[in-house]
């Protein structure tokens, strides 16, 4: 079953622009998106919770391409499906009016195929290989719409990535040098014996490196604004939803987690860089008058708190408190999911905002609750996720981050990630004060046009972003998150899992 | 983009089957000896495009224009999907070797590698469709820029 | 280790281009250094003194096959980031082309309207 | 009741499940809305007096469910149903209060969404108070954060935003420390359940510094005492003014109960940070009341006078005797009623003209002499005066600052005689330029019966518990312990009696020897200034236009400029002791030149990445 996460959407990628070449059927090919998503969720769904590999050509994992299902990929599945069913859902209706569609569906398969390939493989050269395959489709669909900003963004995106890739290439040629092996499981059980380890931790430095231009953490952010405010609003939502957490932050963790069994100071390094993002890119969103800008900084800012879970995480198993530990990668896995949610809430209600106003200046709009109840009462559930107000999702995620780093003894992080929390909260306050209390001002073009298929998904994820925080019980957590921190913390149980040893 | 000199055409036009020839000779002993789709394929897209390049474009739209390139680039690349599920189907697995099941092959033989030569020749299509489409579109943009 | 110095020094020339260079092409030519400096350290890792090609020929055991051909795994890979790279490089040069359509120059430094 | 504790749930969740079910049924009927808002604070208020019995003789746990390592716990004690009674009359008040003070909108705001906050506001707060677990309290306490925000930006103007997000973030940020606090608490003492905390686990000495500092800090917000003050003068005003009476009336009143409970019930503090909080108490009523002095804006003025206020009740709890608790828990009980009856009064005032300008007010006494009798009373009791409330609490406050055995005592005891003084001075501003005097302003309407009764039922137990305060006493007497003990005399009835007496003999002579011929109106005469002195042209350059007009500003702005306290009002007005500003300016300098970082350059971003590299491999490899 696992290769048809990547099957189809490859081959829808591929179909899309060729019935194009002879027909232009919009919304034909919205709808095959759609139910392509569809299909992906119901499959991914299916499979949540299975522990499974799969021997890609039927070759034995250390010399072929195995596939892995483990809690943490099986979660990231769901996550990757769910948003892009429901952005395949929002673009039916926004996209509908721009041209060359089967190129735009077609990317956006090709990305989707990208994502899936990395979530599930465990071979590092094919994580390479599929990490480039959604990149690609993500620089040529950010600059869609071929504007000046837009390709502007699209080429520095392209350079800092392509610049990423090479670090990525350039850790596996490494890795490969002084291991002798892509499979991440193999690796694992290989790396120990390594007796000359700089080249491990050569290699380790560039994947941090290259996986975190993925990412955008802080000092290698610097495309992330520029792209993520430029994309067309459903490839926006993608990219900040999905695709950087499962390019960067995925990836990244698989490899030093699960392959290279983390190196001496790594997870500090990670700890202290999610500190650094969380409280910088915090810092730049609150000068944003640009509502996508703000909230690609906000993204940023985000990703920290990600990072800086799983970094904690390492650290704790590293002091050999496995309890904290879990509780840490718990917290970092849990605020992924829900930053997945809120944030492309957020990036689609932009996309209302920019239908309505026609612009995205902050300082030139105001008043959507009055105009349009329905985006403002999720924008503003979205506003309040992503700040960490209970009993919204946001705040169980930060809870969880907090309480591990009070219990494992971090202080400072402590302090920092309550600090960032409350300047979230500062500039989504901006937000509500410019964007949707206030008298109405600016244009209103078309109000017409936030349709069911636009506030649909928006609906879509804000009860996400109530009910996500049930995630918090320690029932659903159990099933749900704390296997997808195991897999991370346990490596000899994925060893096992993929070897069979 | 009228093409090049005398020369370049008359060489271009002896030599480019021989190109064509070989490119398909790599793609097709993928299995056996070095090489495989993507140089075949890259070859392939070389000689069209030396012939672009010689004669201009006029004279490679007949045979091969831009939208048969894309069109050919994606089949080529549903073909080979069609393969892996083909697999999936009838070998037990994705991109399994459902025609030869056996492993390994008859060394030296050209039909002894199941599935592969026809991997390799939709490698083949994809990557001299999308070569030549990708140049085709660089060309497309001078042309703009010289009207 | 001279070889490997090469790829280095290669890859550093790369970088210097792309840092330092203002022209759009010569940035996309940086990261085409880059990329072959990395392939050619890759190709260097299964670079085995005085070994053989990994291609079987008749008449020849399997066993002296292994111990005299040189790894085949890097090539498979160097081959794989090539077609990657290529694709790369040819969405660069379009975008550039079409950035050269928009602001009339290719000069990195002119084409700053994102920011802050 | 066999088993009152299923009933006590009943406190939080009709109000939580009312709060959309209103919202929803204004959209069908806006008369029942109001009804149904009415009977279920009313209904509330009721069951909370129905529990006073069951918990004289200890707490009572009504609900306690563990989820793995989440708790869930409820229940109540003597303080909290104290507290959750008084919620719940002043959110009955506020109820009836509204209807017809939303009439001052037009229909334009959306009303149900007014009444679904304020229930859910109330439910917020009672689930704050009365949850036995902190991480319980916490999310309520959120809740209760989240809805006054909505609840301030209400009428959706640009001051009203600017006060709400300062209050939002500045109670947020406190929020957070408390969460810190808890979750430190938690990692070091093992629960959070303040019946295990409070039998078993002791504090951590080497956390309880950072942990009781967080807490202070956090629940300090919203108590809003010095220098963490400075969203309540932005907030109060700007809020409808039934929401203005509930933050001061007891969302305030909820962060001190926090700390009452935390600071004495579960850990008994050493006696330093009783000093702590005494001197920050007596600190925050010299500068609440001379700050309420020179206000122009009627809410701003009480929200000042409601940090002073608040500063008494830090003082008393932080004393810390028996009669000091005493004395800040009634003081809290009263502060309660008689400044919802202010705010409510005020809010009457603002409907009425529609200006909080005191400059423009006057003469509303004669028009509304039920409303203007109500509020002098809250004022009389705010001051102090025998034989209201606020004197009964003042008194046992004085009583135990007299015998509080610190060097320090008589500064506080100077304090708060002091600030009794100011609060004299700045409610007579109100009551003078707002009710006396000419009428100034037009009368736009006039109030209705909801508002009336608003101000009269506390106006009513102001006196009442004044002179008859044996059922508070009663009530508190579980909180602390025993009735405390005075030194000096206090009869509340003899006094009340003697008084009352003293007032009719007044009014007597005053109608006897027909005083009220000879009386002459004159213009307004505050303060030993006299009309002639008044620098006219300075402070009302247009009064010539109105042939009479009340300047009872004067003696105020004489005390705004008298260089000892002048300091103060400058740093105030120009927000030098604002945290809040002090922050947001260093953040967005910095913010600022991060801004400038980003500028665009391609090159400049790479060099940021092959540093960062470089930083990473030297990490990596020093190790």
């Amino acid at each position: 079953m696992l290769p048809l996460f990547v099957a189809i959407p490859l081959g829808v990628g591929f179909l899309l622009p060729l019935i194009e070449e002879f027909r232009e059927r919009t919304q034909f090919f919205a709808v095959t998106v759609l139910l392509e998503t569809g299909l992906l969720l119901a499959l991914s769904l299916v499979k949540f919770g299975e522990e499974s590999i799969y021997r890609l050509g039927g070759w034995r994992p250390p010399i072929g391409i195995n596939y892995v299902l483990d809690g943490l990929s099986s979660l990231i599945l769901v996550v990757i499906s769910g948003i892009a069913f429901v952005t395949a859902l929002f673009a039916m209706t926004y996209m509908s009016k721009y041209e060359n569609l089967g190129k735009f569906y077609g990317l956006f398969s090709l990305m989707l195929a990208g994502m899936y390939g990395v979530a599930l493989t465990g071979d590092v050269f094919n994580m390479y290989v599929y990490l480039e395959v959604a990149a690609i489709s993500s620089y040529a669909l950010v600059g869609f719409n071929r504007g000046p900003e837009e390709l502007e963004a699209s080429f520095k995106y392209l350079i800092m990535g392509a610049v990423g890739s090479i670090f990525i290439l350039l850790g596996i040629a490494m890795l490969y040098g002084s291991v002798g092996s892509l499979n991440i499981a193999d690796i694992s059980v290989r790396v120990s014996e390594v007796s000359d380890q700089s080249f491990i931790l050569l290699s380790t430095a560039l994947f941090i490196v290259g996986f975190g231009l993925k990412a955008a953490f802080i000092p290698f952010h610097s495309w992330l604004p520029d792209a993520h405010s430029s994309a067309p609003t459903p490839i926006s939502a993608m990219l900040s939803g999905v695709l950087i957490k499962v390019l960067g932050v995925y990836a990244l963790s698989r490899i030093l987690f699960n392959g290279l069994n983390l190196p001496n100071l790594t997870p500090e390094i990670l700890t202290w860089i999610g500190a650094g993002s969380m409280f910088i890119g915090g810092m730049i969103a609150l000068g944003q008058k640009d509502l996508k800008r703000l909230l690609a900084y906000s993204s940023i800012s985000q990703m920290g708190y990600i990072t800086l879970g799983l970094g904690m995480g390492g650290i704790f198993m590293s002091q050999g408190k496995p309890a904290v530990a879990t509780l840490a990668l718990i917290g970092g896995v849990f605020h992924l999911v829900n930053h997945a949610a809120y944030k492309s809430l957020l990036f689609l209600f932009s996309g209302g905002v920019e239908r309505i106003f026609g612009t995205r200046d902050l300082s030139q709009i105001g008043g959507i609750t009055r105009v349009s109840p329905v985006s403002g009462a999720t924008g503003t559930i979205g506003t309040l996720s992503i700040s960490g107000i209970p009993p919204f999702n946001g705040f169980w995620s930060k809870l969880v981050i907090v309480i591990a780093a009070i219990w494992g003894g971090l202080y400072p992080i402590a302090g920092i990630v309550l600090f960032t929390s409350a300047i979230t909260l500062a500039y989504y306050l901006k937000v509500q004060r410019e964007l949707f209390l206030g008298e109405v001002a600016g244009e209103i073009t078309d109000k017409g046009k936030i349709s069911p298929g636009i506030y649909v998904p928006l609906l879509i994820l804000a009860v996400c972003c109530i009910g996500l925080g049930l995630l918090y019980l320690p029932e659903i957590r159990g099933i749900v998150l704390k296997p997808a921190a195991l897999a991370l913390q346990e490596g000899s149980e994925y060893t096992k899992l993929v070897l069979g040893l | 983009m009228t093409g090049m000199s005398p020369i370049v055409k008359t060489v271009t036009r002896w030599v480019s089957p021989f190109i064509l020839a070989f490119g398909i000779y790599i793609a097709l002993t993928g299995h056996l000896t070095p090489g495989g789709g993507f140089p075949g394929g890259v070859i392939v897209a070389g000689c069209f495009i030396l012939i672009t390049l010689a004669y201009g474009k006029e004279r490679v739209e007949g045979i091969f224009d831009l939208k048969s390139a894309s069109v050919t680039d994606s089949l080529a690349s549903l073909s080979f999907l069609c393969m892996g599920l083909l697999g999936y189907v009838f070998g037990g697995g994705f991109l399994n070797n459902f025609i030869q099941s056996g492993f390994p092959g008859k060394a030296f033989e050209l039909l002894s590698g199941g599935n592969m030569p026809i991997i390799n020749i939709a490698i083949g299509f994809k990557v001299g469709g999308s070569l030549f489409v990708v140049f085709a579109y660089l060309a497309l943009f001078r042309a703009i820029e010289e009207e | 280790m001279l070889t490997y110095l090469l790829a280095f020094i290669l890859f550093a020339v790369g970088l210097y281009s792309v840092i330092n260079k203002r022209n759009l092409i010569k940035i996309i030519m940086g990261i085409i250094i880059m990329e072959h400096a990395v392939n050619a350290f890759l190709i260097l890792i299964g670079y085995r003194l005085s070994g053989e090609a990994p291609i079987l020929e008749e008449g020849m055991a399997i066993s002296e096959f292994v111990n005299t051909a040189m790894d085949p795994l890097p090539q498979a890979l160097v081959i794989t980031s090539i077609v990657i790279s290529l694709g790369v490089v040819a969405l660069m040069v379009a975008i550039a082309v079409r950035l050269y359509q928009h602001y009339g120059t290719f000069d990195i430094t002119e084409i700053r309207k994102l920011r802050g | 009741m066999s088993n009152p504790g299923i009933y006590g749930l009943a406190l939080l969740v009709i109000p939580l499940g009312a709060s959309p079910l209103v919202w929803l049924l204004g959209k069908f009927s806006k008369r029942l809305r109001n009804y149904l808002s009415g009977i279920i604070t009313l209904g509330i208020f009721g069951l909370s007096l129905g529990f006073f019995p069951y918990v004289q003789s200890g707490n009572l746990e009504f609900l306690t469910r563990e989820v793995g390592d989440v708790v869930i716990s409820f229940g109540l004690g003597p303080f909290s149903l104290l507290m959750v009674s008084l919620i719940s009359l002043l959110c009955f008040l506020a109820s009836i209060f509204s209807p017809s003070y939303l009439k001052r909108y037009e229909g334009e705001l959306n009303e149900n969404k007014y009444f679904g906050l304020l229930l859910g506001f109330m439910g917020g707060m009672i689930g704050a108070v009365i949850a036995e677990e902190l991480f319980t309290m916490f999310i309520f306490w959120e809740l209760m954060t989240l809805a006054a925000y909505f609840l301030i930006t209400f009428e959706h103007s640009t001051d009203s935003i600017k006060a709400g997000n300062k209050y939002f973030l500045m109670s947020e940020g406190g929020a957070l420390a408390i969460l810190a606090g808890i979750a430190l608490l938690w990692v070091t003492s093992g629960t959070t359940q303040l019946t295990e905390l409070q039998t078993t686990a002791a504090l951590d000495p080497e956390f309880s510094v950072p942990i009781l500092s967080l807490f202070l800090i956090g629940f300090g917000v919203k108590a809003a005492f010095f220098p963490i003050h400075s969203w309540l003068p932005d907030a109060h005003p700007e809020a409808p003014s039934p929401i203005s009476a509930l933050l001061s009336g007891i969302m305030i009143k909820v962060g001190l109960f926090w700390i009452i409970k935390i600071f004495w019930e579960l850990f008994s503090v050493s006696a330093s940070w009783g000093s702590t909080l005494a001197v920050i108490g007596a600190f925050t009523i010299l500068i609440g009341g001379f700050l309420a002095i020179v206000q122009n804006d009627i809410k701003r003025l009480i929200a000042y006078s409601s940090i002073s206020q608040v500063g008494y009740i830090m003082m008393g709890v932080g004393i810390g005797t028996g009669l000091g608790l005493a004395g800040g828990i009634i003081h809290l009980v009263n502060h309660a009623l008689f400044k919802g009856l202010l705010f409510l009064g005020a809010g009457i005032v603002v409907y009425v003209t529609g200006t909080r300008k005191l400059d423009d007010l006057g003469g509303l006494g004669r028009e509304m002499p039920l409303v203007f009798g109500s509020v002098v009373i809250g004022a009389l009791s705010l001051a102090g005066v025998p034989p209201l409330n606020g004197f009964y609490s003042k008194w046992i406050l004085y009583q135990a600052s007299i015998d509080f055995e610190r060097g320090f005592a008589p500064f506080l005891l100077v304090a708060a005689l002091f600030g009794s003084t100011l609060s004299v001075i700045y409610i007579t501003k109100f009551i003078y330029s707002a009710f006396l005097g000419e009428k100034s302003t037009e009368i736009e309407r006039y109030p209705g019966w909801g508002m009336k009764t608003a101000v009269a039922v506390p106006a009513i137990l102001c006196l009442g518990l004044g002179a008859h305060p044996r059922p508070l006493l009663q009530s508190i007497r579980p909180i602390i312990g025993g009735i405390p003990v005075f030194e000096g005399t206090w009869a509340a009835y003899m006094a009340a009696a003697f008084l009352l007496g003293a007032i009719a003999v007044g009014a007597a002579i005053y109608l006897l020897v027909d005083l009220k011929e000879r009386s002459t109106r004159k213009p307004a005469f505050m303060g030993g200034e006299n009309e002639e002195t008044i620098d006219t042209e300075r402070y009302f350059p247009y009064v010539d236009k109105l042939d009479f007009k009340v300047y009872p500003s004067e003696i105020y702005n004489s005390i705004k400029s008298s260089s000892i306290v002048n300091w103060l009002f400058v740093a105030e007005e120009r927000n030098f002791i604002d945290p809040y500003v002090a922050v947001s300016w260093v953040g967005k300098a910095f913010t600022r030149s991060l801004r400038w970082a980003h500028n665009g350059l391609l090159s400049r971003y790479l060099v940021w990445v092959f540093s960062g590299l470089i930083v990473i491999l030297w990490l990596l490899t020093t190790q």
